[in-house]
C-alpha cells in the first residue's frame, strides 16, 4: 500500500514532455539574445490544467445548446405540461455536493502525504467516500427515472419528460466518466506517482459536475 | 481530463512493433499522416459522387454503367433515380465538408506541424490524439455503411433540415436508417474533433519552446489554434443536436417535428416540435464550420507565400487579428442562412449587418496578401501557384458574399446555384487549394521526398482553369433563378439553362480527371521521389530546422530555443537571405514588426 | 510561367465579367410592385462587387507579373504605406460601401415584410406538400373552412382535409392546383405546410418564403402584369423536390372571375 | 471390401432419392391438375347515386395534363359504368380454395400512363409476378404501403422515364395494398393479393373467376370505398356458377 513507500516524490516538479528541460518553465537564466524579453513566458501551466478547462468549455457549450433547445421547444407549442420532479433528486443533489466536500478533504490529506509530512494516514480514504457518493448519485438518478416511469412518463410522453431524461442522462454519463477518472487517480495515488496537476484536473472536473447538476436542477425546476 | 502525458514520456520512446508504429501510434506525425490519408480517401469518394451527379444533371437519362451496383434502392437500367441523386448529393457534401475540409487542413496538417512549430516533442495528450483519429475513422466507416443499409444513405442534404430528416422512412428513401446513421456518424465525428482540440489548445498555450512567444508562432499555427477554438464551440453544439435528431427517430420524441404533419395520408405521431430549432442549432455550428474549413487554409497559404516571396507579410499581427475577427464574427452571422426560412424578418436584418461586417476582415486579409506581393522576389512553384490561386478563388467567392449578405437580394438568390458557386469558391475550392499548396510545400517534410514539380504545375493549371469553368457559370445560373438541389430541370424557365449545365459537367469531368495527376504524383513521389533535404524551400520556421522526415521526438532531444520572429526573410545572414527561428545569429532584420 | 499565370488571371476575370455586362443571364422580368427596389439593390451590388472583383484580380495579376523571378541582387521592398494604409483602405472603402449596401437593402426588405396588407387584399391560402402546391379560395362567403389534417386524403383529392358536411364555411371553398390572381390587386397569401419544409419561390414576383411546418406565415404582394408564371419549391423537401412546382396565372379581373367560377363547378 | 459396401450404400441411397423425388412430382401433378375446372361469373352493381368524383388537375405535370386534354380525369374511388355496373371490384375465393397458392401464371402489367395507374385496381395471386411500367416522359415513384409489420414489406422506388420495368411480387395475401406515387400526389391505386383465382369487374361490372374446381366456396367482392361483401357459391363440374353482388352507395 502507498503508505509503505517513504519517498515523497513527483509533486513539485514543473511538468513538461522533456522532464522539465523545455517548455517555458525551464532555463530561467537564458534570455533570447535579440533582447525581446517579452518573448519569455516565465511559467507555463501544466497542459492537463488547460486541457481540463478546454474539456469543461466543450461540456458547457453542449449543455448551453440543450438549454436553448429546451427554451425554444417550450415556446414552440402548447403541449408543455409541468411535471413534478421526483423528491429523490434533492437527496441526490446533497449527495453530489457532499462528494465534492470529501474530495476537498482528500486533497488536503494527499498534499500532506505527498509533502512527506505524514505517511501513516491513508491518503486515499476520503477518495473512497467520493467514489461511493458518486455511485450513490448515479443510482439515485436511476431511481428518479424509475419513479417517472411508474407515473407513466416516458422519454417520448411529452417534451418536458423528454428533456428531463435527456439532460439527466447526459449529465449522469459525464459523472460516470468522472468516476472512471477517479479510479485512475486512485491507481496513480497507490503507485505514489500522482501528479498534483492530475489531481487538480480531476477535482476541477468533479466540482464542475456538481455545479452543472445544481444548474440543471434549477433549470428543470423552473421550466418543467 | 486526466493527464496521459506521463505515458507520453513513459511509452513514448520510438515504438518498435508495426501496430504501435503505423496504426495505433501515439506520434502526432503518424496521426497527422493518418488524417491526411483519411482526407484523401474521402475526397476521392466525394469527387466520384460529384461526377455522377454532374453527368446526371447534364444528360438526365444517360445510363451510367454499373450505377445500379451503387444504389441500394435500385437504379434500374443504370438510370439515376431522383432519390438516388439526392442521396449522392447529400453524401458528396457530407464527405467533403466533414471528412475533407475539416480533416485535411486542420486535423492532418495541424497534427503534423503544430507541435513542431511550437517546438514541442509531441501533443500533450498523445492517447487522446490517437483516439481522436480512430474515433473520426469510425465516424467515416459509419457514414460509408449507410450506403449499404436499408434504402441507402439519407437524401436530406448535409443540412438535414427537420422535419424531413426527423419523421423517418415515411418521408422518403434513406430518411429512416440513413438519417440515423448520418446523425450517429456526425455525433461520433464531433467527439473525434473535440478530442483533437483538447490537444491543440494546450499544446499552443503550454508546450511552446523557450523564447517562443505567442507572436512568434508561425501563421498556420495561429490559424490552427483559432480553428480549434472554433471547433471547440461548434462541434459541441452540433453533437447534442444530432442526439436529439436520433431520439426523434428511434425514441419517438418530438424535438423537431411539429404537430399535424400528414405524409402519404398518414397523420404523423409527433407533436409540437420546433422546425426552426434544428436550423438554429445546425447553423450555429454550420457557419463557424465554414471558417473551420477556410481559416487553416489562410494560415497555410500565408506561410507558403512568405517563404516564396522571400519577405514577411506586411503585418503578421494584422493577419492574426483578422483571423480572430473572422472566428468571432462567424458566430454572429449564422442567421444569414435562414433569411427567408420563416425566421422573424427583423432578425434577418439584424443578422445581415454582422454578415456585411465580416467582409472587412476578409478584405483586410486579401489586401495584405496582395499588398505583400509588392516588392517580393516571388518564386513560382506548385506550392506558391496554389497559394496564389487560393487568393484568386477567395476573392471571387468573397465578392459573391456581398450579394448573399443582403436579405433583400437573397429573395432572388437564396437556394439558387449562385449560393452553390459562392460556397464552393470560398469554403470548398479555396480550402482545397490551401490543402494542395500545403501538400506541395510540406510533402518533403512529411514523407522525406520531393514531389515532382512539373506534374505539380500541370495539376495546378488544369485545376485553376477547370475550377473557374465549373463554378463561374453557376453564378449566371443563379441569377437566372436556377434552384439548387434539383435532379432535373423540368421547370419551364430552367429548361433553357441545361446547356450551361452540360458545359459545367464537361468542365467537372475534365477537372476531376486532372486530379488523377496529383494522385499519381503523390504516390510516385511518396516511394520514388528524390530524397528531400531538411530545408528545401529555405524556410525559417522550426519545421525546417529538423531533418525530413523529422525524428520520432521531432528535435532529437535538442532543447529548442527560439530567438526570432517566425519570418526573417530579406536579411543578410550566413545562410543567405533568411535566418532560422532557432538560430542565435544576430541579424539586422529588414522586416521588424511595426 | 508567372507572366502566363498573370495573363490567365486577367483573361478569366474579364471573360467572367462579359456575360454580366452583356446581361446574358439575368433575373426574369419583375412583375411585382415591390420588386424594383430589389432589382436596384441587385444592380448596385453588382457594380460594387464587379469592380472589387476585377480590381483585385487585375492587381493580383499585375504584382505576380512584376515581382516574380527578380534577379538575385535585388532587395525586397515593402508596399508604400505598409499595412496601416491597406487596413485603413479596407475599413473606409469596403466598410462604407458595404454599409451603404446594407442600409439601402433595408428599404427593399421592409417593403415586403414590414408593411401590412391592405384591408381589401384578396386572401389566398397555399398548402405545400410532397410534392405539389395546392391553393384555396374562400368562395362567396369570404371565409376559409377549418382544416382537419386527419381527413386529408389525396386519393380522393381532399387535399386540405376539409369537412364540408359539418363545416358550412368549407362548402364554398375552392381548391385548385394552379394559382390564379387578378392583376393589380393586392393578394394576401396564407402559407402552411402539410408535411415538411418547402419554399414558395416566384422569381417573377420577387417572392421567396419558406414554409415552416407548424407555423402559419403570411405574405402580401401585387402582380402588375398579366401572364403565366411559375412557382417552384426551393427548400429540399424529398425525392420529388425538383418536380414541385405550380403555375401562377395573373389574369384580368374578369378573366379571373370566370376562372374562379369554372373552378367552383369542378369542386 | 469396404469400397464395395460404400458403393452399395450409395447405390441404395440414390435409388431411394430418385423414387422419393418421383413420388413427390406425381403428388404435385395430381394437385396441380384438378378434374374438370369450371368458373364463376357474375356482375357487380351499385345501388343509389355514386359519390361525386372530383376532377384531377395535373397542370403541375404538363406531359400528363396533355394526355387528358380531351377528357379530364377524375378520382376513381367509385367508378360506375353502363347500367350501374361497378368497376374495379376484385372478386376472389376467400374460403374453400384448396389448390396451390399461385393458380395464375401470367405476369400482369401495372402501368403508369398519363400520371394514372392502369389498372387502378389489380388482382394478384400470392407470389404472382407483376411488372411496373412507366410509359410517361416523366419520373414516377412507386410506393406500395402494406400493413406495417405484416409479411409484405413496404417499398418506395423511383422509375425515371425510360427506365426498365420493375418486376416483383407479394409473398403473402393482403386485401388491399394501397399504392401511391410520391411525385404525383393524386396518383393512387390498389393491389389485391389473394390465394387462388380471382376476377376484376370491368366497366359493365361483370367479372369472371376462372379455374375453379367443383366444390363449395365463399366468394368475396372487395371495393376500395365500400369494402367487402361475401356469398356462398357451389361450383358443379363442367358448368360455370354465377354470383352477383350489389353495393349500396352510402
Amino acid at each position: 500500500m502507498a503508505t509503505t513507500v517513504p519517498e515523497p516524490p513527483k509533486i513539485k516538479e514543473p511538468r513538461s514532455p522533456r522532464g522539465g528541460n523545455s517548455g517555458n518553465g525551464g532555463f530561467r537564466n537564458l534570455v533570447p539574445n535579440d533582447g525581446t524579453s517579452r518573448a519569455v513566458q516565465e511559467y507555463a501551466p501544466p497542459p492537463s490544467k488547460t486541457g481540463i478547462w478546454v474539456a469543461l468549455a466543450a461540456i458547457s457549450m453542449t449543455f448551453a445548446a440543450f438549454t436553448s433547445a429546451l427554451i425554444v421547444r417550450q415556446g414552440a407549442a402548447m403541449d408543455w405540461h409541468h411535471l413534478t420532479l421526483p423528491r429523490i433528486l434533492y437527496f441526490n443533489t446533497l449527495v453530489l455536493l457532499a462528494s465534492s466536500v470529501t474530495l476537498q478533504m482528500s486533497r488536503r490529506e494527499i498534499a500532506v502525504f505527498m509533502g512527506g509530512k505524514n505517511f501513516d494516514l491513508n491518503p486515499a480514504r476520503w477518495l473512497y467516500f467520493t467514489m461511493l457518493l458518486g455511485v450513490v448519485f448515479v443510482a439515485g438518478q436511476y431511481v428518479a427515472w424509475m419513479q417517472l416511469r411508474s407515473e407513466g412518463l416516458y422519454l417520448a410522453t411529452n417534451p418536458n419528460s423528454s428533456f428531463f431524461y435527456l439532460l439527466t442522462s447526459v449529465h449522469a454519463l459525464h459523472v460516470l466518466g468522472g468516476l472512471v477518472g477517479l479510479t485512475y487517480v486512485m491507481r496513480k495515488l497507490r503507485r505514489v506517482t500522482l501528479r498534483r496537476s492530475t489531481l487538480d484536473a480531476f477535482s476541477n472536473y468533479w466540482h464542475f459536475m456538481g455545479i452543472l447538476w445544481v444548474y440543471l436542477l434549477l433549470l428543470l425546476w423552473m421550466k418543467l | 481530463m486526466h493527464d496521459t502525458s506521463t505515458h507520453a514520456v513513459a511509452h513514448h520512446g520510438p515504438p518498435t512493433s508495426f501496430i504501435r508504429k503505423h496504426i495505433f501510434s501515439l506520434d502526432h506525425k503518424v496521426i497527422g499522416k493518418q488524417y491526411y490519408g483519411l482526407g484523401l480517401a474521402a475526397v476521392i469518394i466525394g469527387m466520384v459522387l460529384s461526377w455522377l451527379m454532374r453527368i446526371h444533371l447534364g444528360w438526365t437519362n444517360y445510363a451510367i454503367p454499373g450505377l445500379h451496383l451503387l444504389s441500394k434502392n435500385g437504379a434500374a437500367g443504370d438510370i439515376m433515380t431522383p432519390d438516388f441523386y439526392l442521396q449522392l448529393m447529400t453524401m458528396h457534401a457530407t464527405f467533403m465538408v466533414f471528412f475533407v475540409l475539416t480533416v485535411a487542413p486542420f486535423a492532418a496538417f495541424g497534427n503534423f506541424f503544430l507541435p513542431i512549430h511550437v517546438g514541442a516533442e509531441d501533443m500533450p495528450f498523445p492517447h487522446f490524439n490517437m483516439m481522436s483519429f480512430w474515433v473520426t475513422f469510425v465516424a467515416f466507416c459509419v457514414m460509408l455503411l449507410s450506403f449499404f443499409v436499408g434504402d441507402g444513405p439519407t437524401l436530406g442534404g448535409w443540412t438535414q433540415y427537420a422535419p424531413l430528416s426527423a419523421v423517418g422512412a415515411v418521408a422518403g428513401p434513406g430518411e429512416g436508417a440513413g438519417v440515423v446513421l448520418w446523425a450517429t456518424s456526425i455525433a461520433i465525428f464531433c467527439v473525434g474533433q473535440l478530442l483533437g482540440t483538447l490537444n491543440f489548445i494546450p499544446n499552443v498555450l503550454d508546450l511552446r519552446a523557450k523564447g517562443m512567444s505567442l507572436w512568434r508562432l508561425p501563421l498556420p499555427t495561429w490559424a490552427w489554434f483559432i480553428t480549434s477554438c472554433m471547433g471547440l464551440t461548434a462541434f459541441s453544439v452540433l453533437m447534442p443536436a444530432c442526439i436529439m435528431l436520433i431520439l426523434d427517430h428511434v425514441a419517438g420524441t418530438s424535438f423537431f417535428v411539429a404537430s399535424n404533419l400528414v405524409i402519404n395520408d398518414q397523420l404523423q405521431p409527433h407533436s409540437g416540435g420546433s422546425t426552426l430549432l434544428w436550423q438554429h442549432l445546425f447553423w450555429f455550428f454550420g457557419h463557424p464550420e465554414v471558417y473551420i474549413a477556410i481559416v487553416p487554409g489562410m494560415g497555410i497559404i500565408s506561410h507558403v507565400l512568405i517563404t516564396n516571396m522571400r519577405k514577411p507579410m506586411l503585418s503578421h499581427r494584422v493577419i492574426v487579428y483578422s483571423l480572430v475577427a473572422l472566428a468571432v464574427l462567424s458566430y454572429m452571422v449564422y442567421g444569414h442562412h435562414m433569411f427567408v426560412s420563416g425566421m422573424n424578418p427583423l432578425s434577418s436584418l439584424l443578422f445581415s449587418f454582422p454578415t456585411l461586417l465580416i467582409t472587412i476582415p476578409s478584405t483586410i486579409l486579401v489586401l495584405i496578401w496582395i499588398g505583400s506581393l509588392y516588392g517580393a522576389k516571388l518564386r513560382i512553384n506548385a506550392a506558391s501557384l496554389f497559394a496564389l490561386g487560393f487568393i484568386s478563388m477567395f476573392v471571387t467567392g468573397g465578392v459573391s458574399g456581398f450579394f448573399l449578405a443582403q436579405p433583400s437580394i437573397q429573395i432572388l438568390l437564396h437556394a439558387t446555384y449562385f449560393v452553390v458557386a459562392h460556397f464552393h469558391f470560398t469554403m470548398a475550392i479555396a480550402a482545397i487549394f490551401g490543402i494542395f499548396s500545403g501538400t506541395y510545400f510540406w510533402f518533403p517534410k512529411m514523407w522525406g521526398r520531393m514531389m515532382n514539380e512539373t506534374l505539380g504545375k500541370v495539376h495546378f493549371w488544369c485545376s485553376f482553369v477547370g475550377v473557374y469553368c465549373i463554378f463561374m457559370p453557376m453564378h449566371y445560373l443563379g441569377l437566372a433563378g436556377n434552384v439548387r438541389r434539383y435532379q432535373a430541370f423540368v421547370v419551364d424557365y430552367m429548361q433553357p439553362l441545361v446547356g450551361v449545365h452540360r458545359f459545367i459537367t464537361i468542365a467537372a469531368l475534365f477537372t476531376g480527371a486532372a486530379q488523377l495527376i496529383f494522385i499519381y504524383n503523390f504516390i510516385h513521389s511518396r516511394f520514388w521521389g528524390k530524397p528531400a533535404p531538411a530545408n528545401p524551400w529555405e524556410g525559417t520556421s522550426l519545421e525546417w530546422s529538423v531533418p525530413s522526415p523529422p525524428p520520432h521526438d521531432n528535435f532529437g532531444g535538442r532543447h529548442v530555443v527560439v530567438y526570432h520572429d517566425p519570418y526573417q526573410y530579406g536579411v543578410q545572414s550566413s545562410t543567405g537571405d533568411y535566418v532560422m527561428q532557432d538560430s542565435p545569429e544576430q541579424v539586422k532584420s529588414a522586416h521588424e514588426e511595426p | 510561367m508567372a507572366k502566363l499565370f498573370a495573363v490567365t488571371i486577367v483573361v478569366i476575370a474579364i471573360l467572367s465579367a462579359i456575360p454580366i455586362v452583356r446581361n446574358t443571364w439575368h433575373p426574369m422580368e419583375d412583375i411585382s410592385t415591390h420588386g424594383q427596389a430589389i432589382d436596384d439593390q441587385l444592380s448596385e451590388t453588382m457594380w460594387e462587387a464587379g469592380i472589387s472583383f476585377l480590381a483585385s484580380q487585375i492587381i493580383l495579376a499585375w504584382f505576380i507579373w512584376r515581382f516574380s523571378g527578380t534577379k538575385l541582387g535585388e532587395k525586397t521592398k515593402n508596399f508604400p504605406g505598409g499595412a496601416a494604409g491597406l487596413v485603413a483602405a479596407a475599413f473606409i472603402l469596403v466598410g462604407l460601401e458595404v454599409f451603404a449596401l446594407g442600409i439601402f437593402g433595408v428599404k427593399a426588405w421592409a417593403n415586403i415584410y414590414f408593411t401590412q396588407p391592405a384591408a381589401n387584399a384578396m386572401p389566398v391560402q397555399v398548402q405545400s406538400g410532397q410534392f405539389a402546391f395546392y391553393f384555396r379560395y374562400p368562395g362567396p362567403d369570404g371565409k376559409f373552412g377549418p382544416l382537419h389534417p386527419d381527413l386529408i386524403n389525396e386519393a380522393n383529392q381532399n387535399i386540405f382535409g376539409l369537412d364540408p358536411d359539418h363545416d358550412p364555411e368549407s362548402k364554398d371553398d375552392i381548391v385548385t392546383a394552379e394559382m390564379a390572381i387578378p392583376v393589380n390587386r393586392e393578394v394576401r397569401l396564407l402559407m402552411h405546410a402539410k408535411d415538411v419544409s418547402h419554399s414558395f419561390y416566384v422569381p417573377a414576383l420577387r417572392i421567396h418564403q419558406d414554409f415552416v411546418p407548424g407555423l402559419d406565415l403570411q405574405l402580401h404582394f401585387t402582380a402588375t402584369k398579366v401572364g403565366r408564371y411559375e412557382i417552384v419549391c426551393s427548400q429540399l423537401c424529398g425525392l420529388g423536390h425538383y418536380n414541385m412546382r405550380a403555375y401562377l396565372s395573373v389574369l384580368s379581373q374578369e378573366d379571373f372571375d370566370s376562372w374562379l367560377k369554372k373552378q367552383a363547378t369542378l369542386q | 471390401m469396404k469400397k464395395q459396401l460404400l458403393f452399395k450404400a450409395m447405390l441404395a441411397l440414390s435409388a431411394a432419392l430418385i423414387l422419393s423425388v418421383a413420388w413427390m412430382v406425381s403428388q404435385r401433378s395430381v394437385k396441380a391438375a384438378p378434374p374438370s375446372e369450371s368458373s364463376i361469373t357474375g356482375t357487380v352493381k351499385l345501388e343509389g347515386t355514386p359519390p361525386h368524383q372530383r376532377p384531377i388537375d395535373m397542370s403541375k405535370e404538363p406531359a400528363c395534363a396533355a394526355v387528358h386534354k380531351a377528357n379530364p380525369v377524375t378520382t376513381e374511388n367509385v367508378v360506375v359504368g353502363t347500367d350501374g355496373g361497378l368497376k374495379n371490384v376484385v372478386v376472389y375465393l376467400s374460403e374453400g380454395w384448396s389448390g396451390p397458392e399461385t393458380a395464375v401464371s401470367s405476369t400482369p402489367n401495372w402501368e403508369q400512363h398519363g400520371c394514372q395507374y392502369i389498372p387502378h385496381v389489380m388482382g394478384l395471386d400470392v407470389n404472382e409476378h407483376f411488372k411496373v411500367i412507366n410509359s410517361d416522359p416523366t419520373s414516377h415513384n412507386i410506393h406500395p404501403m402494406p400493413k406495417p409489420g405484416g409479411p409484405n414489406h413496404e417499398w418506395n422506388k423511383s422509375q425515371p422515364a425510360g427506365a426498365p420495368p420493375i418486376d416483383t411480387s407479394w409473398p403473402a395475401e393482403e386485401v388491399a395494398i394501397h399504392v401511391k406515387c410520391n411525385i404525383h400526389p393524386w396518383m393512387s391505386g390498389y393491389m389485391v393479393v389473394v390465394k387462388g383465382p380471382y376476377g376484376v369487374s370491368d366497366d359493365s361490372g361483370s367479372f369472371k373467376v376462372d379455374g375453379v374446381p367443383p366444390g363449395n366456396y365463399t366468394l368475396t367482392a372487395w371495393q376500395e370505398t365500400y369494402g367487402a361483401q361475401t356469398q356462398k357459391v357451389t361450383v358443379a363440374a363442367g358448368k360455370p356458377a354465377t354470383a352477383n353482388f350489389t353495393f349500396k352507395a352510402k
